[in-house]
């Protein structure tokens, strides 16, 4: 594992790019436990200050140090992204291994669950959760909820591999030596999925990190908690596009990409790095 | 024929499934909000002056047999089955007593006009040019190109909407940024009017446009990727077949099977990025009504609006699913 | 079937769809043949109010019906019998709009007569007369669901009209008050045409399109959308209660709802709106700076017409946690009022240490004479006795956005009082705890404990954004920080729903509004009788949302209801005592003045009110008393 | 003489290298995939190239075919064709000197029916991507031109209006072959022509291989692993080892009296009908490209190996009219089943 990690930071430089920056944003995000800050208090610092020495990343209109704000938005972020993401993982790979190793009506059924969710514009249904859940649908119900309808597409993806994996001689020989279902799935079809797991990881943590910030930026989110959205919500809130304070709406944005393309590089390096034909024609470029 | 008449047929009856299934969560969640409608009307109506308590209870007795809420929950849910088919959704909060489905009905031009040229012009745009990315690999324009992708995907719908408002209307004020067409047209079916609303839809379609338009590139660069190692597309180099016709009748066109399948696939999420452009334009549509609907407590409209938005998606999807034979000859003998 | 063709087909089938949809959808917009609105003119003026989710229907006499209400249709065509002006008013504050003079009472007060002008038309040419006062008052009734229907049917015993210019009321108890229901701040019971209105089955389902009014403007057009609508002036302008003041000078006038305060701004700079509702504070300082023509009621710091609203944290004194005034003053002494200014309004907040909106007229009646009593106000902490208020707070506020905003801000000492309010009680942690301490609670680690052991905790509501909820979200922080939970939650309409049904702990709004012009405190205080509170759980009528009552209140409100209206030495003397018996008991925490970021632009039109040279009328456009500035507006010809 | 060859022969191979260089994840890799093959094919005749997999054949015919994609690449050596139009060096040719004798000139039959046709393209259109611009036809003419060409293939016109996967898999083929020989090219590739196909349609296919190239007179490479299939179609036939040329010469003698232990291998595992006899098998699998054996690439799986195969490469050298090898021990090797059996095969 380490050998890979190796190889792929020296010779691919989207690996190391991608990893480079996801890092410098974890480690930022990670300095918000030494903060000297309660993030949720305004008008501790002095307001609308421009980035300089004092406060790195400047200084909001509500009168919180940007830096330490930030970094706990990302924090915040960072955590939700995930956790949407392997709640979703473990949805979208149950179904997935399970439709696509023992088909038939399991299949269909699962497939056509699928199919609904898929179907369903996740939007409304987000604003009707906090419609009635109000300041109770704090980070990690949100992210529950929305691990809910993360899964489709995913399980598709892992239903159609693990389907090409059924007829594969080693299924025959494990269904054979009498192994259970479930013990194949998770000890033979599982490791074949894993690449994909991890591609739709990142990919996964991009969606539910956009669609956070959309429904904050409209303010169905609890807004007292500090992440990405909900600063972009306050920025909004104090008209800091069309006043001056560029600071507040360029630097977290400027992070986010950054941080999105680190997933993207991630996933696309690591998609290389498991599928050989890329990494053929990679070499005769 | 006859295969394909099947074929729909048991598209047809999937998509009943999910417009039942999807309605029916609609309804589960929207009957979980603690905010009674009945309440939220008599809010509204008292709240502009004083009601004396007599009043009020013959006003909540009206409304909630109004809203047929004198009755237990799963005949509510039954009421509501019966009258979806007739998509009635009972009287709206927001213009009692209006039904809420007129309201629908009022915005759902906008939105399915807006959606529909944005969605199909993000998806040949994103598609054409990611495939001719992947094939031309060592283009200088077309890996800029990609370069750019990667880095406008990312950023959040809303900044991406709320620059072109900036740009476009403060720093070089050529585009207008508000309405769905302008104030001295007469809305009819006239060039004035169509043209109108084309020259108001600019900026909300090339926002959504210029969002969506880097999923498409990179997937499609990717399936490309993969696409030009297959033995169709060997053997037509080999064939000498001209580069442009391989790269599109046969790298990209092959391409665009999958990413079709992907089109109907993220219908429903590009249903969420309507609300942001119509709230960030002002623009007329279900988006906008959903957010006043959410914010006055208007549970039909809220109901309305999420089942319309579900019938929509399912129905674009079974509409693809009726158009992929036409794209992909392999479907349509199955 | 060919591919290509069906494709392409399928595409053109649904722009066509969707095109013949929209078209469809418009045509219960009735509108004119293409029409242009030259700027010199059109006065273009954003509508606060979010698109109108029922645009074709502008029948304002039911309520809930998703009709309009400031997007012209109550400033430009509605009317009434009077209006006062919360400002001074173009000839005095009291305009007698439809009547030839003030109302005129009985001498007990239960009956009332106004007398109609001669000669106002409606829009369709048909003569206004008491015949219509009549039919709206007895249709209302007549009809629950109607806006004016209780208050209507709680007063009145019988309404008779002697002649089609005398209208008589005969009022079921002595209400010197009567005429506030027909006298507009902001809004009133708006005169409905009888000649069309008893044509229609079912008032209430009767969309009234295009409206008929005594305005001097009539429909011309509207978006389908409810996002604007279009006013054109009556060719028989002067034939309306309006032409005393002059003629309205646009004779196209064009509200605009435009939600996003950034775009407010941005289409005020490219010239396409002339009057803005309101800004963020940050949003009215970037337009200062960027729009030359542009400005707000006051040229400078801090710029906001001051609402004779008082936005305030209501306590629900039903709640057991707040049934002890020494509570609800120790939470006050927890909040610093620089922090709060600086928090909501970024020091553009008027202060009020009292329940009294710091505007109007009330400074000179209330504000600048109670100073002395304030000054000496002694509060018994149950340890000591303190002397709470700081006078000082207004002048402390100016020196600090001094730096920031250099001379916009006022130095001149009743300029300060006015921009910035005079003073506020101090905050005072110690005092605070003394007063809690009394009241039972203890200290544990600097977290307040109740009597029974459980931790002082609850949740402020306040509004999704704004001031408001920049002011809520600061307060639950001072409070925290003071040693007791609060915290703040955002909900989107606490007024129709969480004040009204009791569903909240503290919450910000306000139930104080008064006439700002008119020292008397009728216009609210009246529905704080104790026989208006409603049980816990029950539904509360307006506006006494914090369901307090106190022996020393009815009697007040009671006396006032015998008191004549403009017998304004008695109503000072009436308010003194409520603001006294407020201060006491502290039911609410009074805090400023809604200060409303109303912005103007004079690139095509000059001639508005300005606080300092000429503050003839109300700039915030959402009140129908703005309507007085189109008879002053002057085009600049560009 | 010289001058003769020349006329007779219409591709010429001198000394070619092509290797697959690569340098990945900090590796340097040099896959010696052809390794220094001189060959010739002449006018007219059918020349079947032989080996295991992964011996480097598919890899000799790309650059044959012109089809070379780095990281393979032209290391040495020349490939030149003599066309009616005039010679060209496909090794060191422009684009646009191979663009000219595609399909016109030289053309392929490429391995796999079952993907080498464009999925979502009508029969039709693929003829017309193909065909149109070296036919120099269009419209009804062009057409007419394919339908008669079918027909030679027995192919019904309407196939040009199906789509590929409603085609059975030898129609499919026989649409592949139809492709390649719409513009009567003088030289055709043949890679596995018939590899995927079940027996019956597989001796159709052939046949029609042989058929069309008779009628048109031109040269075909054939390339297959299967020496039954050599034995029924080949003039000539050339065996491959591990990126090198190692045994040339006419199919009888190739079969018949094989001068090199790898080809009598090769021929000897062919089934035969009644043969009983226990053939010895090769020990071992094909060298690795990357790293080949010194000297003879053979020799560690030869059973005549002397020490000499280890440290020296022999040379291609002529044994009989004809016919070369490259093995130090070449009067050594006998054919491992009898001339009678091997006849058998030959029928």
């Amino acid at each position: 594992m380490f050998a890979v990690l190796r190889d792929l930071v020296r010779y691919n430089v989207e690996f190391t790019i991608g990893a480079i920056l996801v890092a410098v944003i974890v480690i930022f995000a990670c300095l918000s436990f030494f903060s000297p800050v309660d993030p949720t208090q305004v008008y501790l610092a002095i307001p609308d200050q421009p980035p300089g020495a004092q406060y790195w990343f400047g200084s909001n209109s509500r009168g919180q140090d940007m830096f330490w704000q930030l970094s706990f938005a990302f924090r915040n972020t960072l955590t939700f992204g995930l956790t949407v993401a392997l709640l979703s993982r473990i949805i979208s790979i149950a179904v997935g291994l399970a439709a696509g190793y023992l088909g038939g009506w399991v299949d269909r059924v699962l497939m056509f669950i699928n199919d609904i969710f898929v179907a369903i514009p996740i939007f409304p249904i987000l604003i009707l959760f906090y419609f009635v859940m109000r300041s109770n649908l704090n980070g990690f119900t949100l992210a529950l909820v929305m691990a809910c309808f993360g899964w489709p597409y995913d399980a598709r993806l892992i239903r159609s591999v693990t389907l090409g994996l059924r007829h594969r001689e080693f299924t025959r020989q494990a269904v054979f030596a009498g192994m259970s279902p479930a013990k194949i799935m998770l000890e033979e079809h599982l490791p074949y999925v894993m690449p994909i797991i991890f591609a739709t990881t990142m990919a996964n943590m991009i969606w539910s990190i956009g669609l956070e910030v959309t429904l904050a930026v409209l303010g169905f989110t609890n807004i007292n908690i500090p992440t990405v959205g909900t600063t972009l919500y306050w920025a909004n809130n104090h008209s800091a596009m069309v006043v001056g304070v560029w600071w507040w709406i360029l630097i977290p944005v400027i992070i986010v990409v950054l941080l999105f393309i680190g997933l993207f590089l991630l996933a696309v390096s690591l998609n290389e790095y498991i599928d050989p034909r890329s990494r053929l024609r990679r070499m005769g470029a | 024929m006859k295969a394909y008449l099947l074929f729909a047929l048991k598209r047809f009856i999937q998509l009943l499934a999910v417009i039942f299934a999807g309605c029916s969560i609609a309804f589960v969640v929207s009957h979980l909000s603690p905010i009674s409608p009945v309440e939220s009307i008599i809010g509204r109506v008292s709240g502009q002056s004083s009601y004396s308590p007599e009043a009020i209870a013959s006003l909540r007795a009206t409304l909630t047999e109004l809203f047929g809420l004198n009755v237990p929950l799963h005949e509510q849910y039954f009421n509501f089955l019966r009258r979806l088919v007739s998509f009635d959704f009972g009287p709206s909060l927001l213009a009692f007593p209006r039904p809420a489905m007129q309201l629908v009905m009022l915005a759902l031009p906008w939105t399915f006009g807006l959606l529909t040229v944005s969605t199909l012009l993000t998806w040949l745009l994103g598609n054409i040019a990611g495939g001719l990315a992947g094939y031309y690999q060592n283009s200088r324009a077309l890996k800029a190109l990609g370069i750019v992708a990667i880095g406008l995907q990312p950023i959040p719908y809303y900044i991406v909407a709320f620059l072109m408002v900036i740009i476009f209307g403060f720093l070089w004020p050529v585009l207008p940024i508000s309405g769905g067409f302008a104030m001295n047209v007469r809305p009819a079916f006239t060039p004035e009017f169509i043209f109108s609303i084309l020259h108001y839809s600019i900026l909300p379609a090339a926002s959504l446009t210029i969002v969506g338009i880097g999923t498409w590139f990179l997937g499609m660069r990717a399936l490309v990727s993969n696409i030009v190692t297959e033995d169709y597309v060997t053997f037509a180099e080999l064939g000498g077949v001209g580069r442009n016709r391989i790269a599109f009748s046969y790298v990209i066109r092959n391409a665009m099977v999958p990413q079709l399948t992907s089109l109907a696939m993220t219908l429903g999420g590009i249903f969420s990025g309507t609300i942001i452009t119509e709230q960030v334009f002002g623009y007329p549509g279900l988006g906008s009504l959903l957010v006043t609907a959410v914010n006055g407590g208007d549970s039909a409209t809220t109901l309305a609006v999420s089942c319309i938005a579900v019938i929509a998606v399912a129905s674009a999807i079974f509409i693809i699913d009726l158009v992929h034979p036409l794209i992909d000859p392999r479907v349509r003998t199955e | 079937m060919d591919r290509r063709g069906f494709m392409v087909g399928t595409a053109v089938g649904a722009l066509m769809l969707a095109a013949k949809g929209l078209a469809y959808g418009q045509d219960e917009a009735a509108t004119p043949p293409l029409t242009d609105f030259p700027r010199k003119e059109t006065l273009i003026i954003n509508n606060p109010e979010p698109p109108s989710t029922n645009p074709s229907n502008f029948n304002m006499w039911v309520a809930g019906n998703g009709a309009g209400w400031s997007n012209g249709l109550h400033q430009l065509v509605l009317d009434t019998l009077w209006f006062i002006d919360p400002d001074k008013g173009l000839k005095g504050s009291l305009y007698n709009e439809l009547t030839t003079g003030p109302w005129v009472y009985n001498a007990d007060f239960t009956e009332m007569t106004a007398n109609l002008k001669k000669g106002v038309l409606w829009s369709d040419g048909v003569e206004f007369t008491a015949a219509d006062v009549k039919y709206t008052v007895e249709t209302q009734i007549a009809n629950p669901g109607m806006v004016w229907s209780a208050p209507f049917a709680d007063a009145i015993d019988s309404i008779d009209t002697p002649d089609d210019y005398t209208v008589h009321f005969k009022l079921k108890k002595a209400n010197a008050r009567f005429h506030a229901l027909f006298t507009v701040r902001w809004n009133a019971a708006w005169i409905m045409p009888k000649h069309i209105f008893e044509k229609q089955a079912d008032v209430k389902a009767f969309d009234f399109n295009p409206p008929v009014g005594l305005g001097p403007y009539t429909l011309n057009s509207f978006d389908p959308n409810g996002a604007w609508y279009i006013w054109e002036k009556r060719a028989d302008w002067d034939k309306t209660g309006m032409a005393e003041w002059g003629e309205p000078a646009p004779k196209y006038v064009i509200y605009r709802s435009i939600p996003n305060n950034d775009k407010r701004l941005i289409e005020m700079v490219n010239g396409d709106l002339d009057m803005i509702h309101d800004l963020s504070p940050e949003g009215m300082f970037a337009l200062a700076k960027q729009d030359p023509t542009a400005r707000g009621w006051f040229p400078g710091f801090p710029y906001a017409h001051p609402d004779p609203t008082l936005p305030m944290v209501i306590f629900n004194n039903q709640n057991p946690l707040f049934q002890d005034k020494r509570v609800r003053w120790a939470l006050t002494l927890m909040l610093d009022p620089l922090e709060m200014s600086m928090a909501s309004y970024r020091g553009a907040a008027t202060l009020s240490a009292i329940a009294m909106p710091p505007t109007g007229t009330h400074t000179d009646d209330y504000h600048g004479p109670l100073q002395d009593y304030l000054v000496a106000y002694e509060l018994d902490t149950g340890k000591s006795k303190i002397k709470p208020y700081d006078a000082t707070v207004g002048q402390r506020i100016a020196d600090m956005v001094r730096p920031q905003f250099g001379d916009a801000v006022p130095t001149d000492e009743t300029a300060i009082h006015k921009s910035f309010g005079f003073g506020w009680w101090k905050k005072d942690l110690a005092a605070a705890g003394e007063l809690l301490e009394a009241a039972g609670l203890t200290n544990q680690g600097g977290q307040w404990m109740l009597a029974d052991g459980t931790p002082f905790k609850f949740t402020l509501k306040t509004f999704p954004d704004g001031v408001i909820n920049r002011l809520g979200t600061d307060i639950a922080q001072q409070w925290t920080q003071g040693g007791v939970q609060a915290t703040a939650e955002t909900v989107p309409n606490i007024f129709a729903n969480e004040l009204p049904l009791g569903d909240y702990e503290a919450g910000m709004g306000w139930s104080i509004e008064t006439w700002g012009g008119n020292p008397d405190l009728s216009f609210f205080l009246d529905s704080w009788h104790s026989s208006y509170v409603a049980k816990p759980g029950e539904r509360q009528t307006a506006r006494n949302w914090q369901r307090w009552t106190n022996p020393g209140l009815d009697p007040i409100i009671e006396k006032m209801r015998t008191t004549e209206f403009n017998d304004h030495a008695a109503n000072v003397a009436l308010g003194n005592e409520f603001i006294k018996l407020m201060v006491d008991e502290m039911p609410v925490i009074p805090i400023m003045s809604f200060n409303v970021f109303s912005a103007y632009d004079t690139r095509h039109w000059t001639g508005f009110p300005a606080a300092e040279s000429n503050p003839y009328a109300n700039i915030v456009n959402n009140w129908s008393n703005s309507k007085y500035i189109l008879t002053q507006l002057k085009p600049t010809g560009n | 003489m010289a001058q003769d060859n020349k006329r007779r022969d219409i591709l010429t191979v001198e000394g070619l290298k092509a290797y697959y260089q690569m340098s990945y994840f900090g590796v340097d890799r040099e896959v010696r995939a052809v390794d220094d093959i001189t060959m010739t094919v002449r006018r007219n005749e059918i020349y079947g190239i032989a080996g295991e997999s992964s011996s480097g054949k598919t890899s000799f015919i790309k650059v044959l075919a012109a089809a070379l994609r780095p990281p393979f690449r032209v290391v040495a050596g020349s490939v030149k064709y003599d066309f009616s139009s005039g010679p060209v060096d496909v090794a060191d040719a422009t684009d646009a000197q191979i663009e000219a004798i595609r399909w016109r000139h030289l053309s392929y039959i490429m391995q796999g029916s079952m993907s080498v046709l464009n999925p979502v393209r009508r029969i039709g259109r693929t003829f017309e991507d193909f065909a149109a611009r070296p036919l120099g036809l269009r419209g009804k003419a062009f057409e007419e031109r394919v339908v008669s060409h079918l027909e030679k293939l027995k192919l019904p016109a309407d196939v040009l209006r199906a789509y590929p996967h409603e085609l059975s898999g030898g129609m499919r083929q026989r649409v592949t072959i139809g492709l390649a020989t719409v513009c009567r090219p003088e030289f055709i590739i043949a890679d596995e022509p018939t590899t995927a196909l079940d027996v019956v349609v597989q001796k159709e296919v052939l046949s029609l291989i042989r058929d069309v190239q008779q009628e048109m007179g031109s040269s075909v490479v054939f390339v297959t692993h299967d020496m039954s299939v050599h034995a029924n179609m080949a003039d000539r036939v050339g065996i491959i080892y591990a990126g090198r040329l190692v045994e040339e010469g006419p199919t009888r003698q190739m079969f018949f009296a094989p001068k090199h232990p790898y080809t009598a291998h090769l021929v000897a595992s062919l089934p035969r009908i009644g043969d009983t006899t226990q053939r010895p098998a090769l020990e071992g699998r094909p060298p690795s490209l990357a790293a080949p054996p010194s000297g003879c690439r053979f020799h560690p799986r030869c059973p005549l190996a002397i020490d000499k195969c280890k440290t020296d490469v022999p040379p291609l050298q002529t044994v009989a009219p004809d016919h070369r090898t490259a093995c130090w021990r070449w009067q050594d090797v006998q054919p491992l089943v009898s001339p009678h059996a091997a006849h058998g095969v030959m029928a």
